[in-house]
């Protein structure tokens, strides 16, 4: 099993999700992250002091999933998230040794 | 502060006939068992002076064999006490929550409730000194000296609901005492925004019990008490003829001044000016400033000490100068740097505020225009160009603003006074408004600078041998929230 | 909003009597070298006058021979210029912080302070074309028009402490146009609430300026003005004999519609219909609706423009209908869709000081209830039906509130107007009221509406053409704190 | 809260005087044609009890073949009815926003709108029972009873414009009627701080409705109507001449010891004892409390019913104790636990606020010290030590602050009532003020504990058994915001 | 080493921390975060127009654990989590390849 | 390819940053998170009810890195956040599969 783990653009999750469970994946968890990279913040002026805001708003999405649809899941978020300008984000793959349905106590890919 | 009540034509017209009829009255006062007609002239006088705001007594004492009593003496106005109460509940809201909400928005996240401690602090603090001395050393009058008052109204003794004619024919002497204890607590909870973040709570506490008897206390006896040295509106021996209607020495320059040679004294805080330190909450200060804008139609307005004429010019200006400094300050930033900010408009109304308020009794709406314009312009320039030259670290720019405010508020009265906006000043400065004044303001300008450095940076010396100023770095960084107060602004909990 | 101040019987008595005794006080007014006790009783009348709120020069000029200056003329009454500065105070407070905490806690966190800029940026716009030109278009007489006021008061000239008998014997003329301002600036500031989220801030800006010409001030005067075409109260000859207390026509008509028309030109807000736009902290909200609540006192009360009877009377039906109004809305919602909210509070409270704004003066309690009922009923369901219905983007439902519930407190008071709650009504409605004063209140709101959406639209086109109305779909998409004025509404750091 | 309006000494001076005057009066009424030269007297003296807030009727029926109307009877005095319309004013914002906020903070996140639904539910309910029936339960007199009013004043009819000489001599009927509205609603949104987080809203106004007509309608007829029988200032008749200014019994006691039963029979909130609920947002109680702090001052100088010096005198005691009490808890804090903290400087500010309320206008400046050390300090125990030790989930400490504050304060007004202070308190109760009042007092105290208690628990059972008290447990771990009204208090989206 | 993910409703929190605690498991990260699964949320309502909140909250932990402890915590989360509703969470474990504890740059089991 | 997971202590953040960037590393996702571990934390008191607060703010940085940059970030971070005092923090390096760059769709040690 893989735990997908994406940085998004915060505006592109509901697109994201729509994409994702059009895959058939339902389940995941969001976080609101602050991203660091080439794109850059901007900058606020306060009665004169300046405050560069260098990180930007992301969101990130963990989804775990069966490792066979792994790559379809991939697909589709970056389908979805994508808007070719800077600042789009990236997709992390973990492998995922062990999930556990807290509820049922089910475990592996029956848990996803 | 103190406006002598302008003797409207109508009621000169009315005493001046009163004189004329005396002759009449004796003769009739002669019928026996019966006060005399006259008593109805004084009477009528005396109602007369109430909605004139004019001096009860002065009418009756000139009915020859008046009674020792005038009719309605030691009766408070209605009207008059109402508007002063209305003044003094505003001017108190200015401090709690105004000032505290103003300027705990702008600091960080931590230290929100430190700066509202602060004010509270100082309320309770000053309430008590004002109660036991204050009240008495700013106007009472036992000392017969113009640097102090007296002692005759320590612990409010003989503060009753009788008008104080000294300052007031028609308001409570009570209500007088409390309107102007407003003004002693919110001038060192300005102060205080200068050195924000950075300052231990018992420092803050002791520094303001110094300061308000070095600084508070002499500087508002001479500007506002009945014989203050630089009282010139109503002291016809006052040292420095100069005009300040509702503090625009003992309240901004003061503040701002100490404020500016405190925060010297403090140091920066820890990371200025390489840590951004941006406003946690506009949004609460945005609230701050609507209730100080509000709140400042007690104190300027109020300072009319009646709902008179003279408080109804001084309702206008206000509003003028306040609207206009946030446009000015908005539209520089957005001259110089692109965009108007809120905290511009924020900044700009309270600019406005400040330098309208030792003029907003004595100009008229042209005069607060002025105000306006260059209350807007000069407090930004101060605030955005002069502070970052110098790189002190005044935090929520209390010189800038409240300081140099003031003081262009005090050369704006200097120019721009008139005896149209208010007719005492023909009384004693009949032969410098239009003229001179605006030496005398400079004078006063002078006097009260080097006296508010001085005795802040004596209190500030003080503190700093008995208590310390600053708190460890360990608390400065864990935030003034829960290293003084052990409690934190916001604690939004997960839903569950 | 114009009372013509009632003659209590009281007074008329003491009027009746004076001329009744004017035989006598000819005899004595040939006694030499004193002015006969006939000035007794013009002094007494001015007095009494005073507490009546009645004119002073009328009963001094019954007197034969009367002096040129009636007694207390040109001084303002303290009770009165108290609570009007009072009111005058509150209605600042409505704009600054009230409508911006409303509005600013209805829209997303990243737009809150865009709320708060425009309404700061429309208070200092409208301040100085009040200053300027606007208070004399609607409140001057040179043009001696029923569409539009005068050149007398440019710059406000002339416009000192001394009352101006055209609409108020007691307060002063400057507190009166402070007052006036006030309204000026919350109309359009209540407007935007329709353009959240979407506008630019300098298109903002002009359309203000262009709508404050092409529909305030006309409609203000003829509302208003002493020889207004709508003022049925106080024009004898009125084209339309409506009524219009505090501002159902001038106020709440016309932003509500003028927010329709502009929100139709602007556009929906991105996303519309598909994002979710929840209020970002309905908390801001209720703190908000609550300043506007106590601001509408004197927004209500104070368009009594005296703390007389009419005031008095106005107080309690705009505290019933706020009441009753929140209820009603909180029970349909509770009715139709489970769940009494806390918006739908504040909502119908606002919507019910709305729909008794333009009654409150001329209706009783039983009419202040029914206002009420229906100003919580049909509000609720012009904003959750029928807005519904058409799908447009009036995002603060300015269209629905305040348009609706205008339109239906005029009609409120056509229907329910009556002499006991306002003896003015008698002087020139006598006739109509109880009767057919409806219908004129029908043909009034047919002349608000045309006026108001002809201008509104006119005035949008020539902005879209100048600077354009919308910002662009980033700008938009990042909010326009920081795209139009580089700022956030909330930073709250983590602890460190 | 009724003030019997001192006849100051310049009055009863020109009463006398114009006892003496009458027989020459009646010469002159024998002229034709002319009201006598006594009229004038009338007249004079009506407008110096409009200045001294005495009784107009009261000079003129001396004269002898008086006319049935005195002058100006019927009309209200335009200073005395400002500050009562600013006084009602500022009460009703105590409750939406101040209260809905001050509790909201301290509740925790999930919780906060259901507070402020709470308090608009109550103002709604409230106001319609009110207007229906309990102006005249209250205050009118057709049962003759001194526990309950009348039914005279159903749905407010006949309460207009004119005073009610009963209880004010200046005020407008209705402008009092809505001023006391404001106690009506304040009493019963104080009494939920007891029972938040976990209380049903249907319940609460079901609750509400029945404690109206069990508990506050009867108590306040015993305190403040005119035959009430613990109306020790007014009432010679009283069967308890207990004194209590602004509501120590009617408000603070009733809704404190309310709390307190109400919080025992609804239950602890889940949760208690174990997790931590500690207040979600100070800076939000922060605001609630200066607004509460401001608005009483409509609340104890109101009380007055007139802006006079006894509302003067309130308005300096209510300052000093607030002050001193907000010091007291705090530094309270710093002895026993090393920190003084925000939510202290607000709890003692309100129990300070708490106990001057039936004193502020009987004692003098020195009792009100007594009373806000004592308020500081009593509450102060009641809350972090007394609470601990029972460990009832009152949990926004109801019983502490108002219970305990109120008893505190009339135990002080006992004490340290003078007539120095308030004249009026030598018409009916000279006897015994400085001597045994405190026994009054206690009896006071003693009767409407223990109505209050029975009242509360009749009520509280009833309401269990038609609509239950508590939520499901689930929605109480949702949250009332969003389990009773489908919202929530803050949505700060991430920005995009 | 293990990095056990678990996903939980918050006020479990406590439970979930006493439970790890009797492992002899003390340290934790936690995050706020925002569940999507088949646990569907609820409808606000604001002047009429309906706001679906389709995300609940949910609270994150993270515990780095060594390979022998790696199953007794799990059971103990998944024990300590369980209501026995719908949305109870998941648990994720993913394999560690290291751990420095920076206090000491001690590295491996010694940091966890 | 590792994905390296720091828990630090707020104040740092700056100063890890520019470690990182010194060290060629300029991506970086940011999470504000609570830390439960030796450090303590601290007591509120609300009129009386204590109220303890045992878990301290972090951040928790997670950056993607190419297998033979891991050391020398490790290092940069573990250096540029110490303290030395209790409650530094952690860093976690979890084996990572796979990484795209959604604005360009590269995947693999190009997308870091
Ligand atoms: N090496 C990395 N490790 C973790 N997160 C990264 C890394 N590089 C980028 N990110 C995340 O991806 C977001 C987008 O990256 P950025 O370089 O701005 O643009 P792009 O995705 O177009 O390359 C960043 O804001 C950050 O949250
Ligand atoms: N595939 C997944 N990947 C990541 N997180 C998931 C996944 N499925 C569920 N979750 C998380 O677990 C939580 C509970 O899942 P849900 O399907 O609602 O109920 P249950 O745990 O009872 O199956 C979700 O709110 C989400 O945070
Ligand atoms: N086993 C663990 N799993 C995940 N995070 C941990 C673990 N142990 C510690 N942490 C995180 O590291 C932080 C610091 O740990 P702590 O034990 O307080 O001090 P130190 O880092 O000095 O050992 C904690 O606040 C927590 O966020």
């Amino acid at each position: 099993m893989k735990l997908i783990i994406a940085i998004i653009k915060p505006f592109k999750l509901e697109e994201v999700k729509e994409a994702l469970a059009a895959a058939g994946i339902e389940g995941m968890t969001v976080t609101e992250v602050k991203g660091f990279g080439r794109q850059k913040g901007h900058t606020e002026i306060y009665r004169g002091s300046e405050y560069t805001v260098d990180f930007l708003p992301k969101v990130k999405l963990e989804v775990a999933v069966a490792d066979e649809v792994a790559g379809k899941a991939i697909d589709a978020i970056a389908k979805a998230a994508k808007t070719g300008k800077i600042g789009d984000g990236k997709i992390f793959v973990v492998p995922l040794e062990e999930v556990v349905r807290i509820r049922t106590d089910e475990r592996g890919e029956a848990a996803v | 502060m103190i406006s002598i009540p302008a003797f409207p034509r109508g009621l000169r017209t009315s005493v001046l006939f009163f004189i004329l009829l005396c002759p009449l009255l004796r003769t009739w006062a002669a019928q026996p068992a019966a006060e005399p007609p006259s008593s109805v002239e004084k009477r009528l006088a005396a109602l007369e002076a109430y909605v004139a705001n004019a001096d009860p007594a002065a009418a009756a004492t000139v009915a020859p064999g008046a009674p020792a009593r005038a009719p309605l003496a030691g009766v408070p106005g209605p009207g008059h006490n109402a508007w002063m109460m209305v003044s003094a509940a505003l001017v108190l809201f200015m401090t709690i929550p105004g000032l505290g909400l103003f300027y705990g928005g702008l600091v960080r996240t931590k230290n929100v409730l430190s700066v509202v401690a602060w004010c509270f602090g100082i309320t309770s603090l000053v309430t008590v000194l004002w109660w036991a001395v204050g009240y008495s050393l700013v106007f009472g009058r036992s000392f017969d000296s113009p640097f102090l008052g007296g002692t005759e109204f320590f612990f409010l003794r003989g503060v009753g609901a009788a008008p104080n004619p000294d300052y007031s024919f028609w308001v409570s002497h009570n209500v007088f005492a409390t309107y102007q204890l407003a003004f002693a607590i919110i001038t060192p909870a300005v102060i205080i925004g200068g050195v924000v973040e950075r300052m231990r709570f018992p420092a803050v506490l002791l520094f303001t019990t110094l300061w308000f008897f070095a600084v508070y206390c002499p500087v508002a006896h001479m500007v506002w008490g009945a014989n203050g040295f630089m009282n010139g509106l109503a002291n016809p021996a006052a040292g420095i003829r100069a005009v300040d209607f509702a503090g625009g020495m003992v309240v901004e320059m003061a503040s701002g001044l100490s404020a500016l040679v405190l925060c010297l004294m403090v140091g920066k805080r820890l990371g200025h000016g390489r840590t951004p330190m941006p406003p946690h909450s506009l949004v609460i200060t945005v609230a701050g400033t609507g209730m100080l804008w509000v709140g400042w139609y007690g104190f300027n307005a109020g300072s009319a000490l009646a709902a008179d004429g003279v408080a109804a010019n001084a309702f206008l200006t206000t509003t003028l100068a306040a609207a206009v400094a946030a446009g000015v300050w908005a539209a520089l930033e957005r001259a110089l740097r692109g965009k108007a900010s809120v905290l511009g408009f924020c900044s700009g109304a309270v600019a406005g505020l400040v330098t309208i308020t030792p003029a907003c009794g004595f100009v008229d709406a042209t005069g607060a225009m002025v105000a306006g314009v260059l209350g807007g312009a000069i407090p930004f320039l101060a605030c955005v160009k002069v502070k970052a030259l110098f790189g002190y670290d005044d935090a929520l720019d209390v010189m800038g603003v409240h300081g140099v405010g003031g003081i262009v508020g005090l050369l704006v009265t200097g120019f721009f006074a008139t005896t149209a906006a208010n007719p005492a000043l023909a009384n004693n400065l009949g032969g410098i408004v239009g003229r001179t004044l605006w030496l005398e303001q400079l004078k006063g300008i002078g006097l009260t600078l080097v006296w508010t450095c001085v005795g802040t940076a004596l209190a500030a010396l003080m503190v700093k041998a008995i208590t310390g100023l600053r708190p460890t770095v360990e608390a400065e960084t864990e935030g003034l929230d829960l290293s003084d107060h052990g409690e934190e602004g916001y604690i939004y909990e997960p839903k569950s």
